[in-house]
């Protein structure tokens, strides 16, 4: 487990109890999705992970350590945090300086943080804005450069609250493949939060579902989505073709052995329902 | 109210550099006291910086000339500062408006930060002060804060123009001030007093909004409640 | 809408031309022992070379002509009003008399110099300034400044300031026309309206102050993620080329035959 | 047509051509969408229509008349604009006061406007909110807090930039069934920018899509989401089920008549080509 929550309470200033009980686990390697509503607190159990926020009770752990024994420069080599809105973390004039702020923070010489910077912006696609001011880059540019910024750290896990919001559907793919991709190819654990149920299926080896500040639901996306009430108590709901699935399983009595989450499998299912008709009349 | 790049001599254009050093020195010895308590001191007078830069980009209607004018923040930056952390925070805002509107200049930036960065902050924190210990209250206090700061940097400015013109040593002083200072009387008070208004409105509506920033900023005390109006 | 057109100045210091790949100390320097001279010296002739000077190079790399004009005129104009109160008031030699519905004015010589000499300077000055800010972005002219032994502190909330003003501008713009929409800034020739403006305003800014510091809270968060340790401006990523020596001893060269010409 | 836009323009300062001839018109009484993908001009259209930005060429028509001969206060009377943050528009304490600020702007007597502000809030569902102060709502409450502020003064037209953006699944149904009841009962013409393709079908009459400063696409949903491949050009994509009917029909040969683009209307696919291949053995 490169992180455990155990017990997470937090209290904000003002007595919002934004996390009560909150027990979460992320094996290495994995692409691990958080899923919760607006203000159920994943935006809170992601600063109580990262240290940024110290929990009233319960106890976190990266990498099996506690994270009271961690330095912060040990701490923020091993994860890595990137905020929601890019305009927070994009606080160095150009893309470059922006993304070299961390390594520096590292005491790294010179020609390493060269080094680093440009393997980080070539890994999310951006080399060439090495020199571009911050504010002349798109959303979705942003974007890319601030997870460069977190890259440039080589942490072994990256947390990403809600990285697809804001972006069009072309956007929000491409920052979707960024994470597929390192998390096959450099093998960094993701750990996201997300309210859109339709990503879940298509990239999340394991769910959390986060409601009121407690762990919900836990495990692989098949799993959690057959349970479909207490997703609907959370404020969330089936991804669309899940949806469909139901409908024809419980209003039109069509057989299928497993809910589809993906148009993949949902294409699937169509395709045996109606070819079990077809024999069906065979016979 | 800035004196533009050419309006002074050199030998008082280097003199207020020398004057105004002094004080930035007394500034950065603060940032740096503050930073070690909070880290967060820096990020903040970034963020503090902006806010003011952008304040004083916004046009105000002025009724009877039916010209607009724009605050100029400084009073707003002591306020919630503190005097001498408000002139580093001057300087930079000079510096900007140098480089981005040829307003001001780099030759006179000492003298501009004399007067705007510091007599301005100086007197507006001062006045603030004075009439929170009064016992006014809070929208009153940085009102008049924001006119007494505004006519600081007005007569320190017509004084350094008195002194420091190309040709203005011929006529006493005195004389010489009297000319500034009637010459943007019609300018300059309005000015102040719009600046009050700001001020005020926006010290009051941020106290009834958010009453724990001006708390986290030590400027109202730890949960007195009652400034904060209607927080439930 | 004052405040939008100005931050133009940043975009054009973007663009790829012979004075925005100098290096930005070069134009430090130079700018600055130009603008000590233009101060500094006596009579208008080398002013006033400087100010043709700086105006032909911004118009060489193609800086929009109503950009510099626009800019230049109210330092000109100001410069302007304070050239006639002096050819009034600074007596000595006359120069001529206005003779306007029985009241006599008279210009005087002395003052005429003196009133050039100002206006010169002025012209020279904030010329300079320009081609400097139109040819160099702040984020290098930041650095130009920590090499200069600016202390770091400022240049570091500098460049914050600068960076922030772009988010907050866009987030004070969107707030203001939100209260447009609702009427918040009714015709300001009435006074009641005049009222309701000052009022917006001030809870606009209150707003944008309010902004400013959450975003301080956020970006600090983000900071400390990635190892915060005090300094903001820990590295000069751009590695600096070699001091580019021949630009800054031909610039200087060309100076010092202008302030020889004109003396 | 209460709004229109013939051959629009509009460059930023940068020099973005941010609106590059575009034309629209929006029928009183209707339910419009405008689809649009990051950065393709849907704010800036809206700042332009609403008076915020002025054109550099072309006309805005409001109600027939050209935008330049109302008063702004004649012309906030018409038109409502609802931002897509809601933070960036409510400006006053509290929930009561903001509501009235349009109101009382507007010189209405003071029991007028409390009628308004009262009618207001109980058009979103938040009347017991009336003198909670702005900075304890949720996300979901500010927005409908910032519609009610528009709707006091009881504008023929909303327009809304991306209403759902930020809120999670159920968060974003309420508000697009708060929009269709405003719609239906009160007879307030909607025009909604999303980048939400899901969304479409569901709700629009009428839909615009925006591509890079001009109009693309203009039709019923059914028209518009027909040209799959114009769609995709402008970084959109077909709604999931609409996805699902594609694959089908394109590469299982399924027979379908139509694109589904609803749940619904999946499901009576699905349902008749079971059917069919039923049939088609029967024979
Ligand atoms: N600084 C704060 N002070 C007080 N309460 C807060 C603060 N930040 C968040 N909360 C509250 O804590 C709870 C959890 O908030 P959090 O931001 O963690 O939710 P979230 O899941 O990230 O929501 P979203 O999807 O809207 O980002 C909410 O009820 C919220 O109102
Ligand atoms: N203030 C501005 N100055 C310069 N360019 C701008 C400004 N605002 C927007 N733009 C540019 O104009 C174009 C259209 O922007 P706009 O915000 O209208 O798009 P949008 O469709 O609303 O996008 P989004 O879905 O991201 O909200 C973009 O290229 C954008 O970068
Ligand atoms: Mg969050
Ligand atoms: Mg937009």
């Amino acid at each position: 487990m490169i992180l455990e929550a155990q017990q997470v309470h937090y209290t904000y200033h003002d007595g919002t109890n934004a996390l009560q009980g909150t027990d979460i686990a992320i094996p290495k390697g994995q692409f691990v999705i958080l899923l919760g509503s607006n203000g159920s607190g994943k935006t809170t159990l992601f600063k109580v992970i990262t240290g940024l926020l110290k929990p009233g009770r319960g106890e976190i752990r990266v990498d099996g350590r506690p994270i009271k024994e961690y330095s912060k420069e040990e701490l923020y080599r091993k994860i890595g945090f990137v905020f929601q809105d890019p305009n927070d973390q994009l606080f160095a004039p150009t893309v470059g300086e922006d993304v070299a702020f961390g390594p520096v923070n590292l005491k790294l010489d010179s020609a390493e943080v060269a080094r680093r910077v440009k393997a980080a912006l070539e890994m999310v696609g951006i080399p060439h804005l090495l020199n571009k001011p911050i504010h002349y880059l798109s959303y979705g540019q942003k974007k890319r450069a601030s997870i460069a910024g977190v890259l440039a750290m080589k942490p072994e896990v990256i947390i990403l609250d809600e990285p697809t919001a804001g972006l069009d559907p072309a956007g929000a793919r491409e920052i979707m493949r960024l994470l597929v991709k390192l998390n096959k190819e450099e093998r960094i654990t993701i750990f996201m939060a997300t309210h859109d149920v339709d990503l879940v299926p298509l990239y999340a080896d394991r769910v959390f579902v986060l409601f009121k500040g407690g762990i919900l639901l836990a495990g692989t996306p098949q799993e959690v989505f057959n349970q479909k009430e207490r997703l609907r108590n959370a404020q969330l709901r089936l991804p669309r073709v899940a949806h469909l699935g139901e409908i024809l399983f419980k209003k039109d009595n069509l057989l299928i052995d497993k809910l589809p989450l993906t148009i993949g499998e949902a294409r699937r299912m169509v395709i045996s329902a109606v070819k079990r008709e077809g024999e069906r009349h065979a016979r | 109210m800035h004196i533009q790049d050419g309006f002074l001599v050199g030998k008082w254009a280097v003199g207020w550099y020398g004057a105004a050093s002094v004080f930035v020195a007394k500034g950065l010895y603060d940032i740096a006291e503050r930073s070690k308590k909070a880290l967060m001191f820096k990020p903040l007078l970034g963020l503090v910086g902006a806010a003011v830069f952008f304040i004083s980009l916004l046009p105000i209607p002025v009724p009877i000339t039916g010209t607009s004018s724009h605050p100029a923040g400084t009073p707003m930056a002591a306020i919630l500062v503190g005097p001498f952390v408000s002139m580093i925070l001057g300087v930079i805002a000079l510096i900007l408006q140098a480089l981005l509107f040829a307003h001001g200049g780099l030759t006179t930036l000492g003298a501009n930060a004399f007067s705007m960065g510091l007599m301005g902050s100086l007197a507006s924190y001062g006045m603030f002060r004075l009439g929170r210990k009064m016992g006014l209250s809070l929208g009153i206090a940085a009102c008049l804060a924001g006119i007494v700061g505004d006519l600081a940097v007005y007569v320190t400015t017509s004084l350094q123009l008195a002194t420091g013109m190309p040709g203005t040593h011929g006529m006493s002083v005195g004389k010489a001030f009297m000319t500034f200072f009637v010459l943007f009387m019609p300018t300059q008070l309005p000015l102040a007093l719009l600046e009050g208004l700001v001020t005020g409105g926006m010290v009051s509506y941020i106290a009834r909004v958010r009453p724990d920033i001006l708390r986290n900023l030590g400027i109202i005390k730890e949960s007195h409640g009652e400034e904060a109006g209607n927080e439930a | 809408m004052v405040g939008e057109a100005y931050l133009a100045v940043d975009a054009i210091a973007q663009k790829d031309n012979v004075f925005t790949r100098m290096d930005a100390r070069v134009k430090v320097i130079l700018s600055i022992v130009t603008l000590g001279a233009v101060i500094g010296l006596p009579g208008s002739r080398l002013q006033l070379g400087v100010f043709v000077l700086a105006i032909l190079s911004m118009l060489a790399v193609k800086i929009p002509f109503r950009l510099i004009f626009s800019r230049l005129l109210p330092p000109l104009a100001l410069g302007t009003v304070v050239f006639w109160v002096m050819v009034f008031f600074q007596e000595g030699r006359q120069m001529f008399i206005l003779d306007i519905a029985g009241l006599k004015l008279a210009g005087y010589w002395e003052g005429f110099y003196l009133g050039t000499t100002v206006l010169a300077r002025i012209a020279g000055s904030v010329a300079m300034l320009m081609l400097l800010s139109f040819t160099t972005p702040i984020h290098e002219l930041g650095y130009a400044l920590i090499w200069l032994r600016v202390p770091r502190v400022i240049v570091e909330i500098l460049l914050l300031t600068y960076r922030y003003l772009f988010v907050l501008w866009d987030e004070g713009m969107r707030i203001r026309q939100a209260q447009t929409l609702r009427l918040g800034y009714p015709a300001w020739r009435k006074i009641s309206g005049w009222k309701q403006a000052i009022r917006s305003t001030a809870t606009l800014m209150g707003m944008v102050f309010i902004r400013a510091y959450d975003r301080a809270e956020s970006t600090f968060s983000a900071m400390q993620v990635r190892a915060y340790n005090g300094n903001i401006t820990g590295y000069d990523f751009k590695n600096w080329s070699k001091l580019q020596t021949k630009y800054l001893v031909s610039s200087l060269i060309v100076l010092f035959v202008l302030v020889v010409v004109s003396v």
